[in-house]
């Protein structure tokens, strides 16, 4: 049984429960109202601050529209619940804070290897290590990126705000779907646990996306073939009869393994990079303010972003010609049109509240002549407009 | 206007920052609200903030507060700095000592007085802010009360509100 | 590739392309495989029905890619936890896990534990031949006490783990622990843990000749069986037994065998009554 | 291969058949089998012998020479990791 | 910071500048190390000779910082396998891991077990309050069948760990169960486990008035408590009852308390013979 | 007890075991002697190819030199009982490869957190997941640099060949010494399975560093503190009657935790990255070859540095000036020198063994009118002195 | 405070004595106390009440009130989970 | 020089390998010994490099071997393409069936009728191969055996060894 959002019996239990408004609720349940509009039905994963809140709002809400929930013995198995349940057919979602995230990253690079669709929500919290547990942060950009072993692709998107995290969810499964990989979703313990207006649509206007199924044997022979020349292999899910080898060694298209033939390496790997890096427009996205003619521009992201935005509305007021770039898929970064906006401008400014990571990728993109400074800040405390208009001001 | 509740762990003080929150949402106005808290235990303190206005809230966190209701000392030592110098201090004066000018009522005691229950502190000191602020409906929040409080307790916490509201008007 | 000429009908279940195995000469991970042929076989089970999951390790490739059916080939230890979310998927597959001691009980043991406490409907069949074989044979946590390995080369000191005893105590529907010169028994078993409704364990011991039996003077894998047959007690007089005259004994039979409320139909339960309470069943 | 009063053996690709007529036909797969000797070792009645020759494999395989006292408890064909020996009757 | 006027000597046993702990009014927790400074007092130990290591979790924060010793306050469920590094290094010392039921049983059981059968002379003190505490009242592997937890808002379909019965089948040399409310048998208890060689838990059922409690119709510490009482049984009578009879029940008493080899001084034998072996002794 | 690898007993049982001379040895063999000079004597693990050797070779060695050789029930375990060990003053080390140090994450930054000494080898293989278990790869490189949640800095080095692994280990350990840090050495499946000469030398030739104790009571007290101004806290061991309290929450410099106050957080992180960043003469190391003169700057590092350098002398037979840059310390990168040798050069080829990832390093380094090039392979094989000067030849 | 005839409670700083001469005294530590009620519920012999007034923490906090009635037992000491009890005699 | 030995696990490729490079490493060579196997089981290739030079090494690996001895089809198979066109390849003649000139000899066999053990085979290659070669000396290689065999089987080892170059000198 696969249990799609769209049938109409699962249509017919999101109207009934679920009527459209606003809401006052915290960034947690936004995002698990988002899962569950974006068709998730099957959730696994283990409490930790500040993401526990997710956990707890899929608890409740699952069984209402016949969704599982588990809590699992600890992180690595949740993850590995999630990747067998996508393979059941189950739009599958996970969420944990740092600690969590890294016990996760030996499976999430499976999930990566495997081609499994799935979403990881990570609400960043102030580390390294226990650190700060119940304090946001946006120190794991790039251990999204980077975090497990070997080369590997990875998408991430991060929400800005509570009614973002919404639409980025349903948008972090429709990219796991359509690419038939994990999607992470960087978020925050400030956005987590902060109350806010948000609006919950008519499941008619969400747009749902699902993973391509074998349209006959030949393709469910080949679970990890190209038939499509877009990267992306149908997926022939277990109970089919289909016979379906997966592993997470090096596995030929038929998915049997092979490793020792360097070229069947060769060709999986870099398929499963191109698969990402050819498919840009699905999940490339940003956000620009005033980028026309910004002399100052501030590159900012997830919660960050909000005050980055504030202060540039702050800025025009005062007359200085600032900008705001968003990147809201994180990785890939959207370097190109960073190379652009770069060329254009006197002077970026890296709001994040780390010690200046997303930084490292603006400045991979932007030449010397650029005055590149980061404004950075840890201890779990969020940067204000006042703090970031501040800066404005000093390189204005 | 930014608000800040600041007490000891299982003293409610984020459930008053999310009824006042719930209130204002009501009312249509913009609001944000926001907590910080120990590690899920009742030793430490406790603080919620509220962010309530007509314009679009760019900030996720009180920067200056305009109000801060203080429920005991240890909220009160951790966030007294953050309180705008001509802002206004709430106090529990049974267990907080400021070192400013403030207005108050030992809102425990009231608690105790009016539901039998101390825990219900929480919202004998909201209805006392709401009373002097007056920046939401009484019944805005008496509706918020009903949705966000457990099941079975709504009276009770509408009792200990409006006592403290009461209180605020004297 | 040359064709398969073999009579045995049994190797109907298996991915032809993908013989002989890699296993070794005498591994007894290919006799469980035979086994678990045998009790699939003897139950008239459709492999689509059956979705089988496993670790790493050599015991892990006995079903992957060996046994036709879906096979999900996952991480070192994790088998269990994966096996899981399959089986909350397909709550009407049986779900089966084959692997080894290291990965199920050594770096998996937790999922086995819990896994065992939820008595979720997933049946384990984990081959234990004391040792890590596909790594080159270092010390594993079931390599009896006093034994050689690459990690221990002068001897070990530690104590091997009772799987079946201590999962038995976890909570399991079905355990039982047989070894591989057991043939007979072990089928029977498999056929019983596929059929009971809750979790359930098969321990294998069996052999590893090449990385087991080489250091510890029993280079011939029917040397090992004999080694089995010699000193395999039946639990019921085990009993009766005083702890050191059971050291380096096997105990085998089976361990439980019980009833208990399985975990993906009280989920399910659970759903049904959710939606009942929230009046949302369709009327 | 030893020849036995009642024991036919005959080499058929890669299969070695053992047939004592009215008793047993052992078919031994010298492609699957890896020479690990289980079966020459735990058959009971002794039914197996080594093969002379190696197999493709490099390995010396085991062949049914003494088919006829075979018992057909089926311990060959069930512990054979390889799926090498069929026995039928 | 005011003075600490009590007059209860065994304060002299934690780290004033930390008081009053973080713990909710009327957690277990402060009650267990409350026994545990009684247990190291009545053994006259003097505090310089235990190290005391935690996971994550508010029974993690017993000892730290609370208790006034070496302690180490590690990653979520890993405690024993730090502490296992420490007992090594310093094999005269009393190794102490106290820390919660998620974190020693739920996440970190695959250490638990695997220390248990290692037998290294390790004692846990392992507080099972039936719930995630810390992160705010979560299900654990040992919240009861049936019982509200955040995230089980509607019923617990899962059954609870058996978490001595589980580690004594996988070795350890002592384990008993007591609740906070046994506090005299417990004292008894955590001295024994304090002297025993080898691997010895000693499994604390205590009240979370707050997270657990409170959902559960138990809002006052005293209730639970009181509910402690009423449904422990000793385990000679357990052994005589039903599964059915025991379900919601806590067994008490001692498990195990046996003799064997413990680990660090089985791996100091070994050095010295492997010296011994290659004539490196000094002569 | 402090086993001190130069005292009397130790360079006694040293002396007697290991004579100096050349051995035909494994690289992993080469590491682990190394470990030993260098005074490891406590080593906890999980067996995972291709750094099984390497456990193998301490479970048979360190019995002798009166040392702990403790195997695990997984790698999350084995980096804990390090850090356990260290705390009792014996040097440790751990030893893996990618799937068991994307486990050893959480408990890596665990280590840096609370200032742990340890040694972590990483023999990277071919990934992602399990990948080609048995073979060599060059894959990790960032996931050394960010595996683990939250701002962290890292010290990694990379061995390009066993002698040099030998040596590396030792430096390895005396910068975790030093500075207080774990030290992850990046090596590879290549190198570690290669069997050379490797010279032992007498361990009288060999430098050792032991971490800092606390002179007084007063130090003791603050083990996390600053006392001499260089961020690196003198350390007081366990059972020594310091009650020394360890976390890896935020703490003061006393130990406490303080979780809630944002300036104790960034006065900690701070000084954390201080550490690492103002002592970079204790771990910064490179090679060059021919840099002097260069046109075309090849950079590389571990195993493919060694036919980087066979094609660069070639290519200097050819005429073709030809330079090597190889970072021997790769975490902190040696931004500067990569700085200055980029504006000399016309072009710079990077050869990894990955799809390109120490490149990205190079990127920030240097102008965009310098060619910049990868050459990558992955699939097991090593890249080859011919295929290395071809490319070089291509861009001459 | 209750009065009762062989108990004197006075207190001093945080410190509240319940003392019962010839018997026992019994102090609690009202900054320590976080008015948990365990000592007040288990006590056998009902030796503790709880104060009228609200201590620094804002919780009401037990008094002996009944020293005399003490057994010993200590359960109210060893139960407490923050050290704010102290029975001697 | 460039030595690749191919077969399959279980004949002891690896160990012919490293008791070349140990030959050459005692007669003062440069040399450098690599490997290739399946996953620790014996149904796979397994592949043993050896380079021997006076020059220092760079490459990692055997680009063009010199000389390929192969125990097995499967091994010949895997590595075929590495062996030089003027290359010299020995085989195991009851189990290679090359396609390309070669000289060899049916090593198994000579190993059974030598020692009574199939598993000496790599010894016998050995031999075989230093006979042809000459690469190293016998004397070299002899002292190399007796340091790498498990303790105990020196001598059946070099009386292998001794058979195959007897046969190479044939
Ligand atoms: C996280 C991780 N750690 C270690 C390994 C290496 N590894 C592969 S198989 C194996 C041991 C397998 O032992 P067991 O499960 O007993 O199987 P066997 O080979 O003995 O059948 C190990 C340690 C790995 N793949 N992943
Ligand atoms: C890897 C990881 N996962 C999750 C957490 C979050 N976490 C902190 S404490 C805790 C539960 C603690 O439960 P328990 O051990 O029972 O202690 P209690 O608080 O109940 O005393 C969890 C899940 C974490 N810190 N690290
Ligand atoms: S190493 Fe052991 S377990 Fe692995 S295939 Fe060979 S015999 Fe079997
Ligand atoms: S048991 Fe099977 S593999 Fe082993 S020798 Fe007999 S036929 Fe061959
Ligand atoms: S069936 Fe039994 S008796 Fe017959 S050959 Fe096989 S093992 Fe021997
Ligand atoms: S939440 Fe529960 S376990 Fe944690 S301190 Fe409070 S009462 Fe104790
Ligand atoms: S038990 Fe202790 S904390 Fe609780 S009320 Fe009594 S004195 Fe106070
Ligand atoms: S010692 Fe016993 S009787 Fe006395 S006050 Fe305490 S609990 Fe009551
Ligand atoms: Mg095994
Ligand atoms: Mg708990």
């Amino acid at each position: 049984m696969i249990i799609r959002g769209d049938e109409p019996e699962q249509v017919r239990l999101i109207k009934k429960l679920y009527k459209p408004g606003n809401y006052f609720m915290q960034g947690d349940e936004a995002v698990s109202y988002g899962a569950i509009f974006a068709g998730c039905r099957f959730y696994a994963g283990y409490p930790i601050t500040p993401a526990s809140e997710i956990a707890e709002a899929m608890a409740r809400e699952l069984p209402k529209v016949s969704g599982y929930y588990l809590q699992m013995e600890d992180e690595i198995g949740s993850i590995a619940a999630v990747v067998g349940a996508s393979w059941t057919g189950l739009k599958s979602m996970t969420a944990t804070s740092g600690p969590g995230f890294s016990l996760m990253q030996e499976n999430l690079g499976y999930a990566v290897m495997t081609e499994t669709p799935l979403v990881l929500v990570d609400v960043q919290r102030s580390g390294p290590s226990t650190g700060q547990a119940t304090k946001g942060a946006q120190g794991d950009f790039f251990q999204a990126r980077w975090g497990t072993h070997g080369d590997h692709p990875i998408i991430a998107v991060s929400p800005t705000s509570g009614q973002d995290a919404f639409w980025e969810t349903i948008r972090a499964f429709n990219i796991a779907e359509r690419l038939r990989t994990p999607v992470v979703i960087l978020f925050d313990g400030v956005l987590a646990h902060t109350r806010e207006f948000v609006r919950i649509p008519d499941i008619g206007e969400v747009e749902i996306t699902y993973r391509k199924l074998p349209k006959n044997e030949e393709e469910a022979r080949l679970p990890f073939g190209d038939p499509h020349g877009d990267g992306v292999p149908p997926m022939p899910l277990f109970g089919h009869g289909y016979f379906t080898h997966v592993t997470g060694s090096t596995h030929k298209e038929n998915g049997l393994r092979d490793v020792y033939t360097p070229e069947v390496h060769d060709r999986l790997v870099r398929r499963i990079h191109r698969k990402i890096e050819q498919n840009r427009h699905v999940y490339e996205k940003y956000e620009e303010h005033f980028t026309e003619d910004a002399e100052i521009l501030v590159v900012s992201w997830g919660v960050t972003a909000r005050p980055s935005l504030g202060a540039v509305l702050r800025a025009r007021e005062e007359g200085i010609k600032a900008g705001l770039f968003v990147p809201k898929t994180v990785h890939p970064f959207p370097g190109e049109r960073m190379r652009e906006l770069g060329k254009r401008v006197r002077a970026i400014l890296v709001p994040e509240m780390n010690l200046g990571q997303m930084i490292l990728e603006v400045e991979r993109y932007v030449n010397d002549d650029v005055l590149l400074k980061g404004v950075n800040r840890i201890g779990g405390v969020p940067l204000t407009v006042e703090e970031i208009l501040r800066e404005i001001r000093g390189v204005a | 206007m930014q608000i800040r509740f600041a007490g000891i762990g299982g003293q409610g003080v984020v459930l008053a920052g999310v009824v006042l929150g719930e209130a204002a949402a009501i009312e249509g106005l913009n609001v944000l609200q926001t907590q910080d808290y120990s590690s899920a235990s009742r030793g430490g303190h406790s603080i919620a903030d509220v962010i309530i206005s007509n314009e679009p809230i760019y900030d996720v966190m009180v920067t200056r507060a305009d109000v801060l209701v203080a429920l005991h000392q240890l909220g009160y030592d951790t966030v007294k700095e953050s309180l705008k110098e001509d802002g206004l201090l709430i106090v529990e004066t049974d267990l907080v000592k400021p070192d400013r000018p403030y207005v108050g009522a030992p809102f425990t005691r009231i608690a105790e007085g009016t539901t039998g229950l101390a825990l219900t502190v929480n919202m004998v000191a909201l209805g006392y802010f709401v009373a002097k602020t007056g920046v939401v409906k009484k019944e805005s929040v008496e509706e918020a009360i009903r949705r966000r409080v457990p099941e079975g307790t709504e009276e009770i916490n509408i009792k200990a509100f409006r006592a403290g509201f009461e209180e605020g008007k004297k | 590739m040359p064709e398969i000429y073999s009579k045995y009908p049994l190797i109907k279940y298996l991915r032809k392309e993908a013989l002989p195995t890699a296993l070794c000469p005498g591994c007894g991970g290919g006799t469980v495989l035979n086994a678990f042929a045998n009790a699939v076989d003897g139950l008239k089970l459709d492999p689509r029905e059956l979705v089988v999951v496993s670790g790493i390790g050599c015991s892990a490739w006995i079903a992957s890619p060996y046994f036709l059916a879906d096979t999900l080939h996952t991480t070192h230890g994790r088998a269990i936890a994966f096996a899981t979310g399959v089986k909350v998927g397909l709550p009407d597959k049986k779900v089966v896990v084959i692997s080894g001691d290291g990965d199920l009980a050594g770096i998996g043991g937790n999922h086995l534990i819990h896994a065992a406490r939820r008595n979720i409907d997933i049946t384990v069949i984990l081959v234990n031949n004391f040792i890590y074989g596909m790594t080159g044979g270092q010390l594993a946590p079931t390599t009896p006490f006093g034994a050689k390995t690459t990690t221990s080369p002068y001897r070990n000191i530690e104590h091997p783990l009772q799987i079946s005893e201590t999962v038995s105590a976890a909570g399991a529907s079905y355990v039982a622990r047989w070894t591989t010169a057991h043939v007979y028994q072990l089928i029977e078993s498999i056929k019983k843990a596929l059929t009971v409704k809750g979790f359930s364990l098969v321990e294998v011991i069996s052999q590893c000749p090449v990385q087991f039996g080489r250091r510890n003077r029993m280079k011939e894998p029917a040397e090992m069986l004999r080694w089995f047959l010699r000193n395999s007690v039946p639990l019921a007089k085990a009993k009766k037994m005083k702890p050191e005259e059971l050291e380096g004994r096997f105990v085998i039979g089976e361990f439980v065998n019980r009833e208990r409320p399985e975990f993906t139909e009280e989920l399910n339960r659970l759903i049904d009554e959710v939606q009942e309470h929230f009046g949302l069943k369709e009327v | 291969m030893t020849e036995e009063a009642k024991t036919d053996v005959e080499k058929n690709g890669y299969l070695v058949v053992g047939k004592a007529e009215g008793i047993v036909e052992i078919d031994v797969d010298t492609f699957l089998c890896k020479g690990c000797g289980i079966c020459v070792e735990m058959c009971p009645r002794k039914v197996f012998e080594w093969s002379k020759e190696l197999s493709e494999k490099g390995v010396h395989y085991p062949v049914p020479v003494n088919a006829e006292k075979c018992i057909k408890c089926k311990l060959c064909e069930l512990l054979c990791p390889d799926f090498a020996i069929a026995v039928r009757w």
